[in-house]
């Protein structure tokens, strides 16, 4: 019998397979398709302090193997997500769920992340470090190893539950950014966010995205995805939850033997809404042809 | 939401630019008018949304216009092709508003949906009118199609070249009252029904999608009841709840 | 009649349609398909001091919408090049050419340019920033702007043919870099050049390429290298040479729309070896398509 | 190097994972042996090089075993489906050199190849051995064909469940002597046929490849006639210009 089971920073999942933030909205759309019970867990829309309706429409281009994207995090906010969504996610999942946060500075990182964290329900803390650091002239607390050791352990203060920590692949060394992590106390590392990427619309000869720029995923990153997360293998000790365009089993087993304990799968739900629930059914056969009796073990077997 | 195989029956152009599609398949929940499906197109990663237009006992009609890549690939494909489909997407709309005179107003690509809605009205014992426009008569389309279902047809053109020259909205006051307007087509011509028409009605809406099912945030809008996903929560909106984009 | 040339460094091409380096050897290979004299011009592969052999195979891994690939600057050094190469190439390329030169010290860099840049038919350097300073730790020159600049203005000292850097995409602000080029005296900046990946194989559970990663082309790049020519269009004055997954004459008016004053073309020659005929000759249509009469009028129109 | 489009006529499973498949098109300059063409496949971005196996008046036959995606996805292709080829890549084998009782010994999907090259040496009144090697007696292929070529036809299997037991080079032994051998498999093979035979030969190599025409540099390898690129100086190679990797 296979065996998929993986254990994240304490917790068991029954399986690596992790839907990604933002691409699984709170579970319900999805609940609809398919017992999302069979997922590992899943990483909700990354929460802000404050509501956010997000960037002004078109957020959504084509590109070719993935899409951009610029939401801008739109999301109730850290008490609408709270008194409404978790109570109505409670009902369709029973597991330790993953909560994503977002924030614009330090502050708002720390009261976000230190509400959810005392929410039953909540397993894990996603912090994600991609947004702009509004104090520090806009660049992202993920682009440094300092803002991001300062934001981490800031935060880190706060939670007792597992931190993990989500970083941004526009950096020129991301094995440092998370370093740095691991030396704040983080207790894994997620990676990797989009991408930063814009298309043009050619008869308008306007950026094609409201925003301008956005977020490159899906396929087109896997390569990418995987690099980073054998620099970062070999970087740090903490468990690494590798993402990036993976889209089927094989690029599952590909990840972990980069250096993943899970995965996240982003934007194959969106073309796909199966497409977790396709993976999970395809991880024992794709064992099997690769030899692989406890998945659990293969982490970081290309090193 | 239901994923579905359907088989391409045939595809051809209806005038300029503009296919017509026939797919047959598992039709069987698919006949909200103003409801969605959004296509697997091989070669594309996002799929590609494209309203129903007609249903019939086993086959789905789609009308397209090429615009891009994703729609010129598609007016290639031949009988034969399997097609993936997501169906069943989006609200519609709703015919319970309709009153006994609705008026139907859509704009080139936004006149397919408005035939599978003007069917289901006439069904309903309901007198219809509908005002299609066009920019010029060579890519105007269903002209016969919506008159054979024995309703007023009146048909706009931008450039005159048939019917009445000028846009939906000069045609509009030429047709008297009516209980309620249902209008699909470019946002500008949307608008400009919004003003022209003192009656309540529904307003099909376009937004460039990442899913097309309510999980990605990448169709949203605001409204006056908060907002909303185009994909789930639209594509029509009542036009109580419509807040126009301040600037283009 | 729709008007493709464009100017380069003061050099008139009567196309933006570049080969990249790497994927265009010395121009023979492609004599033998196609009048090669209808190219813009084309950049040869990257010479360095020394012949080098490269990195052992394999060197290349397939990837959606693109390959990797880790062949190690193989060439037989700059003496052969000009010795055997240049007079072979003047037999069936009548333009300047372009003159890719890497290195692994600024010295190297220096020496290399300068005797291709008393070559007759040599009309640019392109100079190559992104190998790893073996004196400066292994980390590319071009991933800092101090690195950048300090080897860009050893060069331009010794170089009076126009100068165009290339950059490396593997950094946090690719801008600040470009910037450090002009401000060194560069006359052009291209890029982006390959994005570090990697792929593991399966079956043997080791990464695929004997190199371990290797850099990303083809379309997977384009929104990629798209947002960086417009960031660093923003951030300079000189041209831009763009390119980074371009395939088809729609690719070539998108990447010029976000400040690219020509392109070249890498990957795409590989799988279509008629890949820049074709551009070039599908050029006319498209720019009838999207109202173009002047090419080179378009640059940075998005803007 | 050439560009031109075939179409699938027939493509069939005829060992275990390994498929015949027949294309039809315009084989003119394509009879040279050990040449082979790169193949595009929709949904993958590199093509695939497969060897020429055999040449009809107008068509060309391919073997190919499944190993990964793409070649999963060329065992789906079905009739009438067009394929992108680049054709007559590569030196191919030298038959002048053959003498005139050379030996071919090609082991697993190192076997198609030497079909060609067989039938052109015969034609060229050669007396020709061929020596494959499987793993097993369900891997096996082609034995028929290159008996019906007339001749010597041995075969080898690793497990002993067809012909010899063993590999390719025990079946050499039992071959006397010969005046050339021309090979093809799997690195490990033609390792030990090197060291196995005393005649002079030719080899041909595989290598993961850009382009297959000699642009990228993908392929090098290094003889001792200095570097070589396996798609363009090879992918056959000398005998005597042979440089083994020293590691794995
Ligand atoms: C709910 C809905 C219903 C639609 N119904 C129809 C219909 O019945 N007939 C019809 O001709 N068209 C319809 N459209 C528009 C149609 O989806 C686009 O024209 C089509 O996706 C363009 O694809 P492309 O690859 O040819 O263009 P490209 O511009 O190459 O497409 C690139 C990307 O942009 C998106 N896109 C481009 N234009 C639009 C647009 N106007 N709206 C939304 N996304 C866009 C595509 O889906 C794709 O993701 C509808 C759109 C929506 C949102
Ligand atoms: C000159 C030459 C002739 C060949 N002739 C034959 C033949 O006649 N019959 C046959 O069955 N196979 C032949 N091969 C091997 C064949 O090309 C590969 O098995 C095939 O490309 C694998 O593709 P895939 O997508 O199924 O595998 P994947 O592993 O998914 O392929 C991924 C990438 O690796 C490359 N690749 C994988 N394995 C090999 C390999 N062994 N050699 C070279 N590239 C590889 C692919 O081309 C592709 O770019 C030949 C290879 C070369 C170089
Ligand atoms: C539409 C969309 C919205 C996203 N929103 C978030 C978010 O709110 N928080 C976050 O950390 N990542 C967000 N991401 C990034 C994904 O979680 C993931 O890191 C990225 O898409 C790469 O994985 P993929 O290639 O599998 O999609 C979003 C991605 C997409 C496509
Ligand atoms: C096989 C190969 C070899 C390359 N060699 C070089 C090189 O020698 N010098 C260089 O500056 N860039 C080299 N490149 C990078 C390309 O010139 C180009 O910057 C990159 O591939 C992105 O463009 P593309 O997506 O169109 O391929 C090479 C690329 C490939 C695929
Ligand atoms: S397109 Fe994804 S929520 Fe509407
Ligand atoms: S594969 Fe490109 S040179 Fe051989």
């Amino acid at each position: 019998m296979a065996d998929t089971r993986v254990a994240l920073c304490g917790i068991t999942l029954d399986n690596p397979v992790i839907p990604a933030s933002g691409t699984f909205g709170y579970g319900y759309e999805f609940a609809k398709f398919y017992d999302i019970n069979r997922l590992g867990t899943f990483s909700f829309k990354g929460t802000t302090k404050e509501p956010r309706f997000g960037n002004a429409t078109p957020r959504i281009a084509e590109c070719p193997s993935g899409l951009l994207n610029c939401v801008g995090l739109q999301n109730p906010g850290v008490n609408a997500v709270i008194s409404d969504e978790l109570p109505k996610l409670k009902k369709v999942f029973r597991k330790p769920v993953m909560a994503n946060v977002s924030g614009f500075s330090t502050e708002e990182y720390v009261y976000t992340a230190s509400l959810l964290d005392k929410e039953e329900q909540v397993g894990w803390i996603e912090l994600n470090i991609s947004c702009p650091n509004v104090h520090g002239g806009g660049m992202a607390f993920g682009t440094s190893p300092k803002m991001a050791y300062e934001v981490v352990a800031a935060v880190r203060k706060e939670v007792k539950k597992p931190l993990i920590v989500k970083l941004s692949p526009n950096v020129t060394d991301i094995a440092s950014v998370a370093a740095a992590c691991e030396s704040a106390d983080a207790d894994g590392i997620s990676l990797i966010n989009t991408v930063l990427g814009m298309r043009i619309n050619l008869k308008t000869r306007k950026p094609l995205l409201a925003n301008i720029t956005g977020g490159l995923s899906g396929p087109a990153l896997l390569p990418i995805a995987l690099r980073m997360i054998y620099q970062v293998y070999e970087a740090v000790k903490i468990p690494i939850i590798g993402m990036g365009g993976i889209s089927c089993a094989e690029d599952v087993v590909e990840a972990m033997l980069a250096g993943a304990t899970a995965v996240e799968i982003g934007a194959a739900n969106l073309v796909n809404p199966y497409a977790c629930r396709d993976i999970i059914e395809a991880l024992p056969e794709t064992m099997e042809k690769y030899k692989i009796n406890k998945l659990a073990e293969i982490t970081g077997g290309a090193h | 939401m239901e994923e579905r195989i359907f088989t391409v029956k045939s595809n051809k152009l209806i005038a300029r630019d503009v296919y017509e599609i026939k797919l047959s398949g598992d039709i069987s929940g698919m006949q909200r008018p103003g409801q969605f499906v959004n296509i697997k197109l091989d070669g594309f990663y996002l799929r590609r949304p494209i309203s129903v237009c007609d249903i019939s006992a086993d086959s789905l009609t789609l009308i397209y216009k090429t615009v891009g890549n994703g729609t010129e690939y598609m007016s290639t494909l031949q009988e034969g092709k399997k097609l993936d489909l997501l169906t069943m997407l989006g609200n519609g709309y709703d015919i319970s508003k309709s009153g006994s005179s609705p008026l139907l107003i859509g704009g080139g690509c936004g006149v397919p949906p408005l035939y599978l809605l003007a069917k289901t009205l006439v069904a309903e014992g309901k007198s219809v009118t509908i005002i299609t426009g066009f920019n010029t008569k060579s890519e105007m389309f269903y002209k016969n199609e919506f008159k054979s279902l024995g309703i007023r047809t009146l048909v706009a053109t931008a450039d005159g070249s048939y019917g009445a020259k000028g846009f939906v909205t000069d045609a509009m006051v030429k047709c008297g009252d009516f209980s309620y307007t249902y209008a699909c087509g470019p946002e500008p011509m949307l608008k400009a029904v919004y003003y022209a028409s003192k009656a309540s009605g529904q307003y099909s809406f376009e937004e460039r999608m990442g899913c097309g099912f309510g999980a990605c945030m990448g169709c949203s809008c605001k409204t006056l009841y908060g907002s909303k996903r185009i994909c789930k929560d639209g594509p029509v909106l009542e036009k109580e709840e419509i807040i126009w984009p301040t600037q283009e």
